[in-house]
């Protein structure tokens, strides 16, 4: 059961059609490594769910630019041209969710939930596609739970049994994202021996991840 | 321009008070932090993952993994802390946030704003300004009195798609301060440099003059 | 009695596969984790907050900050984590868990299971059991056959108070294993010192025949 | 703005018929000390909201003994007798609630949400009083938010800017109730200055924390 895997397993992985939900916040904690071998592996047509789609001059915004999406829930495309004209032009469907809501959804995928209420976005467009559930005189949307397929997470510190660690805002969407997919791929800037990450540390337990490569220069 | 942003961030920096928790927008409400009095202790709360979010580094000392929402590198003051984005929308909407300070496309006299969508032209997504303005106690709009095209951007209704309904507590222009109030829009302060004529041409929204009218710099 | 647990704990270990994240429940169950061959890997989840759960430690190292769902002191093994209890149950609700050993008051011919409630005697509460039953892939309910006044815990409709509607998937009793499929209960195997007449007389509940009955130790 | 407190501004903070979130899972993770100030503080017709009532003879079910409250809301009560002895007599009013719903109502009520769907419970007493909400097919309990007014957390260290680490099991449900009350009080091991955490490793963000009292013997 070995975790740490090379970059030919990694693009084993990837496949047509998947639904991939992707860490980072605009490019600071995506797994960029990862979006490269997705890259290489010719993936097309694929879901992103994730905060954003990037920079168009950066790594993560390369799926879009290179047409590899058909669809994308996120919460902000603002940062990449490239997303709002494919979707003006009909190639790319994009659904554009509260942040915080999108990542209660996330987070309901991984906890079995069947859904949360928020009160956000009462009142504004995002109702008029959502279930409104009224509880105790105030109006709740119904936010249901998203799954992928493929987790790509990014972190700092991986230990062989796949507990983790995230550094500093490079954490955002990360941990949640792992708790929610079928496969959980990590790309690590260090890997450790299982024991040195201090249990009470740990913020992504290992049991929540499949693979893990390392992203740095020696591998 | 740069004069009428600072005048706004410098105003609205008055309004924050010692030990509130604040989540600054992108753009112009990021510079409320700069005027901030040395004896007011504000905490700054940075959506994608940390409060206690400090000015951004000297050159050379920037940090890829330590930026704010705006992909601006910043700092993180002792005290501070990091965690998910779980963790901090459950801060903007849990009720945790004394303040926002949002920009504006359009906001209206039921303290509606819109900030997120242009149909047809312009659409970034709403981040996370719909939590912020839900979540936060109290909501402050920032934003030039007018558009470049010179139409008042503070309406009787908004026309473009809503971030929130009813949830703007206060709108600090280059020209005036507005409260919301439940009987619609309150003048409280007029700039130095305009006149309740000047803001009563720009100002599509109807509103009513507080009591005592005060000046600001 | 101690031989019986012993058995059924025995029993329930062979069904847990190299890899697997389980949960015991408190009592008989927790005594599974004594019969995990060597060369099958299984992590434990506690569901007061950690995975890589270990055995109890050698006398005089107890630590009251390490200590199982039943209070009892446990170790963490390399590779363990601590979390809180929302993530503990998102771990449980969410499908992460591929087995659950849970003890029965009753169990039924449909996997009904009732463990936490005898009206107006005993109400300790469901804990975690609830979420278990539902979150689990496997649940795998460890049960003595009878009660202590000889009467059957396996019955055609629970009376009890339910924990879970149809989530049990597995019934091992010291006489007997039982499988339960959408036909109800199939008798998969028997004990070596136990017969099917025993088991007949002993079993409330219908159940029928695997082709192939197996002896179990 | 200083957090740390003595014993008596803790006493203050205590009144009858409050509503309390107390952190601990059987006395493991219980705040020993804060409860300790509570029961001299002499409160009483108290609401409790926590996992559990605690052992009959140790500290944390001594709210039950000294008959501190008037109503329990909590996933498990067979560790104090006195808990049953009171329930069945009809002095104290128990809620039984599914330890993982318990949770993420703690967790709605600190994030704001109007509530989650659950499938724990459904076809089971439970589902009684609960309303059912369908979502693509399926069922589910509606968990209503739970907040409170005074949270009593225990921390194994806290820095002077209300930072909070656990340590091993005695973390369960002190981070969660940390976000979901009007007031939080934490008892830590060890207060050290602010800085001294890494904010990496911070497992409740100070901005939740009202007041920390020391809980040692060099008080």
């Amino acid at each position: 059961m070995d975790k740490i895997v090379d970059k030919e397993k990694v693009k084993g992985l990837f496949a047509d059609d998947q639904r991939l939900m992707i860490g980072g916040f605009i490019e600071c904690g995506s797994p960029h490594k990862l979006i490269d071998l997705l890259l290489e592996s010719g993936g097309r047509n694929l879901t992103l769910i994730g905060n954003d789609t990037g920079f168009d001059d950066q790594k993560a915004g390369q799926l879009v630019v290179e047409k590899r999406l058909s669809r994308v829930i996120a919460s902000h495309i603002g940062t990449n041209k490239e997303t709002g004209r494919q979707m003006n032009s009909g190639d790319l469907e994009v659904e554009l969710v509260p942040q915080g809501t999108l990542v209660e959804q996330i987070r309901a995928g991984g906890a079995g939930l069947g859904g949360v209420l928020t009160p956000t976005g009462i009142g504004t467009p995002v109702a008029d596609d959502s279930r409104i559930i009224e509880v105790e005189g105030r109006e709740y949307l119904l936010a249901k739970p998203l799954r992928a397929d493929l987790a790509l997470i990014k972190a700092w510190k991986a230990d062989s049994a796949g507990n983790l660690l995230y550094r500093h805002a490079a954490r955002n969407f990360n941990p949640v994202m792992a708790m929610a997919c079928d496969r959980v791929v990590v790309e690590a800037e260090e890997i450790v021996p299982a024991g040195e990450i201090d249990p009470n540390q740990v913020v992504t337990p290992g049991i929540f991840v499949d693979y893990i490569l390392q992203n740095g220069e020696e591998e | 321009m740069s004069e009428i942003r600072e005048r706004i961030a410098r105003r609205i920096a008055q309004e924050l008070e010692d030990g509130d928790l604040v989540n600054l927008g992108i753009g112009m409400p990021t510079m409320v932090a700069d005027y901030i009095p040395d004896n007011v202790r504000v905490i700054f709360q940075s959506e994608n993952g940390f409060v206690g979010m400090g000015p951004r580094p000297p050159k050379g000392e920037e940090d890829p993994d330590l930026v704010n929402a705006g992909s601006e590198p910043v700092t993180i003051k002792t005290g501070g802390a990091f965690f998910d984005s779980a963790t901090s929308f459950a801060i903007i909407r849990g009720g945790h946030l004394d303040a926002t300070v949002l920009g504006a496309l359009q906001v209206d006299q039921q303290g509606n704003l819109a900030n997120w969508k242009i149909p047809g032209k312009l659409v970034p997504g709403m981040g996370g300004a719909m939590d912020l303005t839900v979540g936060a106690r109290r909501v402050i709009v920032a934003t030039t009195h007018t558009t470049r095209k010179d139409q008042s951007k503070i309406l009787p209704e908004c026309t473009l798609p809503l971030t929130a309904k009813g949830e703007v507590d206060l709108i600090v222009t280059e020209m005036a301060v507005f409260r919301v109030t439940d009987q619609g829009l309150l003048l409280e302060e007029i700039a130095e440099d305009s006149s309740l004529e000047e803001i009563k041409e720009k100002t599509a929204a109807n509103f009513s003059l507080a009591e005592e009218l005060k000046t600001f710099v």
